[in-house]
């Protein structure tokens, strides 16, 4: 399944999980957070193994344990009248991982050719985004590597160093980038043109 | 500075002496990764003022030895190294920005964009040239090779400008580099 | 130079720059540069675009930093972060019409308009809540006055080159 | 030189659109398996390894030019003419490759107009030694 088929059936399962578990009637209901749960994990390591398992929980579990603690502390004020921050966080603490989960794995679904099959209207503008996107990291990475090597920018202490080094890449990835975008789009437009007037 | 017209500015005073010392190169063995080369270098001694002319075959790894064994190591020497780089058009941005930052309008032609990104180079400090005769003019790749510097290490796959000093080819058979004196 | 393109480029170099320098945080993600890269989007498409500048700073701080979300994993903050991060370019983008005092004044009130959304859209999603939001509140703040104080410096740096009034592209 | 000829321009500050010939192959292609193949035959020639998701910048500038000229000559294979102009990309090629790829294309389009030396660049067209305006 490719193109609008498999945008649309994947949006439609995010904004179904969170019409019924985020915002509407099973945002409490542990059983099936729980089981939400134990499917995006199971699909998280399908698509990127063990490693991109890792690289989550590193960012959920400190967000999540920081999420309780806040939850303790509003309790111990008592804000706003309530005692029950801390079991909110920890109702949070599995809804959270699934709505970042949900997305995450809709969006890592989409290839290039879903948006080759695009219908043509759209389909110049997600593909010449993806293309840059694509292109200009490894350009401003290579910029960086650059102003990281330039013999001006090598003295000062790391704050400084580091902040001119910013600066010049900002300005240096501007017009870099500009230039990259206008030749993509032009090259773009002249081989979709030498295509059509040869169909091979 | 005291009578005698030696400098006694401690940092003065050390490059004065430094750029007279020959650069002593090698002999060396490394690693790579990516792309999975090992390079071996001989012991190579240059003397001050030394125009070194690096050729090779495309995909043979002169860029990679410039920038990922040859840079590091000038660095680590202490020495200020200017690298022009074979996408050179990508890092003038780099460089116009550099100008700016120092308070300076970057010209537009590119040429005059890489003599005023050298100009703070100083007496032992070392110029790299990768493939710059692809984008800059042959005079201008003159006036950089006649620039006074300690030493310029200069890629090509052009002719041989009759100012440089030695040559050295790069070889490559799959994942070994190897540096030969002389084409 | 062509605003739509100058537009797309600042879109990629916002969501490039938010993705390219991360410190992972107990809180939203990560604490990145991508707000010195709004600020500078802001200020240089309020510079270059004589129509609209307030739109193209809004699209290009709100779509660049959004889509960082999304290619980062984060895509579920992508929603939160175009309304905070839009509201800064558009209000980075209104501050270049102004010269020294008053461009930083601007720039730091486009800073704090994406803190205090953040705070207030955290604070009301159901799976993040007050607690998240505290948790946010310093490293936003942080992160602000960095990307203030490195937008505005790289944007007088391109001043300074002169590529912006080149007339060759005509602004349009 | 008709110019009314479609032109096939390798310019190489920009040889493609996106940043691998794999996905380079999935934009441009009706039969993207039977391009890929013949693709990594037209490397093999060249003595050149070619992987399609490796990123092209990470090739040499000579390697680049080579891989999408070739992606090219297959596209274009049932195209009777087309003018190929190689004349920016020339200066990245060592002596022996350009003589390799001249033949190599003249063998895959042998009705096309291939462009090559640099003493071809029309007075007034910008040569690759561009300056910076914007």
């Amino acid at each position: 399944m490719k193109g609008t088929a498999k945008l649309l059936l994947l949006s439609s399962l995010v904004v179904l999980y969170f019409g019924l578990g985020v915002v509407g009637p099973w945002y409490a209901d542990v059983p099936f957070q729980g089981s939400i749960a134990a499917l995006c994990v199971l699909l998280r390591l399908q698509t990127s193994g063990w490693r991109g398992l890792r690289t989550d929980l590193a960012f959920l579990l400190p967000f999540l344990c920081t999420l309780v603690a806040m939850g303790a502390l509003l309790d111990a004020f008592a804000m706003a009248n309530r005692t029950d921050w801390t079991e909110d966080a920890l109702c949070k603490a599995l809804v959270f991982p699934n709505s970042f989960w949900s997305i995450q794995l809709a969006v890592g679904a989409l290839r290039l050719t879903d948006l080759v099959a695009l219908p043509r209207g759209v389909r110049r503008f997600f593909i010449l985004t993806h293309a840059l996107v694509s292109k200009s990291r490894p350009l401003i990475e290579r910029l960086w590597w650059l102003v990281c090597h330039d013999p001006s920018l090598q003295t000062g202490p790391w704050i400084i160093r580091s902040g001119r080094r910013l600066t010049v890449l900002l300005a240096a990835a501007l017009i870099a980038v500009y230039h990259e975008t206008e030749a993509t789009v032009r090259v773009y437009d002249a081989r979709m043109a030498l295509l059509e007037e040869n169909p091979s | 500075m005291n009578s005698s017209g030696q400098s006694t500015h401690p940092s003065l005073r050390e490059e004065s002496l430094q750029h007279e010392d020959p650069m002593l190169l090698g002999p060396w063995e490394i690693g790579v990764h990516p792309p999975g080369l090992t390079y071996r270098i001989p012991a190579i001694s240059l003397p001050y003022g030394s125009r070194v002319w690096l050729s090779g075959d495309n995909g043979a790894g002169k860029t990679v030895f410039l920038e990922r064994v040859l840079l590091p190591r000038l660095a680590a020497m202490g020495r200020q190294v200017f690298l022009v780089a074979q996408d050179l058009l990508l890092q003038a941005h780099v460089m116009a920005a550099v100008l700016a930052s120092r308070g300076q309008r970057a010209p537009r032609c590119l040429d005059d964009l890489v003599m005023a990104w050298c100009a703070p180079a100083r007496p032992n400090s070392i110029l790299l040239l990768d493939e710059a005769d692809r984008h800059l003019s042959p005079r201008t790749i003159h006036q950089l090779l006649e620039l006074p510097l300690a030493f310029v290490v200069a890629v090509s796959h052009q002719g041989r400008p009759c100012t440089t000093t030695h040559c050295f080819t790069i070889c490559r058979h799959e994942t070994l580099v190897h540096l030969e004196i002389g084409p | 130079m062509n605003s739509r393109i100058l537009t797309l480029t600042l879109t990629v170099v916002v969501a490039l720059v938010t993705l390219f320098v991360r410190i992972p945080l107990p809180s939203r993600g990560y604490f990145n540069v991508g707000d010195a890269a709004v600020i500078f989007a802001g200020l240089v498409l309020g510079g270059a675009s004589p129509k609209h500048p307030l739109l193209w700073g809004a699209l290009a701080g709100g779509l660049g930093s959004a889509a960082a979300d999304i290619l980062s994993g984060f895509a579920l903050f992508a929603p939160l972060t175009l309304a905070a991060k839009g509201l800064e370019g558009a209000l980075a983008a209104a501050a270049a019409k102004h010269t020294a005092a008053l461009r930083w004044i601007w720039a730091a009130v486009a800073s704090s308009a994406m803190v205090i959304v953040y705070f207030v859209g955290e604070a009301l999603w159901p799976s993040i809540g007050l607690q998240g939001a505290l948790a946010e509140l310093l490293p936003n703040l942080l992160q602000a006055a960095g990307g203030t104080l490195i937008g505005v410096t790289a944007f007088g740096l391109v001043e300074r080159t002169g590529w912006l009034r080149d007339d060759d592209t005509a602004a349009r | 030189m008709p110019t009314s000829l479609p032109t096939l321009e390798l310019d190489p500050t920009t040889l493609t659109v996106t940043p691998n010939l794999g996905n380079e192959i999935l934009l441009f292609a009706r039969n993207p398996e039977a391009v890929a193949v013949a693709l990594h035959q037209w490397a093999q020639d060249f003595g050149l390894v070619l992987d399609l998701q490796r990123p092209l910048s990470t090739y040499s500038g000579g390697e680049q030019v080579l891989l999408v000229a070739g992606l090219w000559a297959i596209l274009l294979q049932k195209h009777p003419q087309v003018i190929v102009d190689l004349r920016r990309a020339v200066s990245t090629l060592s002596a022996t490759n350009r003589t390799r790829l001249h033949h190599a294309l003249t063998q895959a389009l042998p009705q096309a107009t291939i462009l090559l030396e640099e003493e071809q660049v029309q007075q007034g067209e910008p040569s690759s030694r561009g300056d910076l305006s914007p």
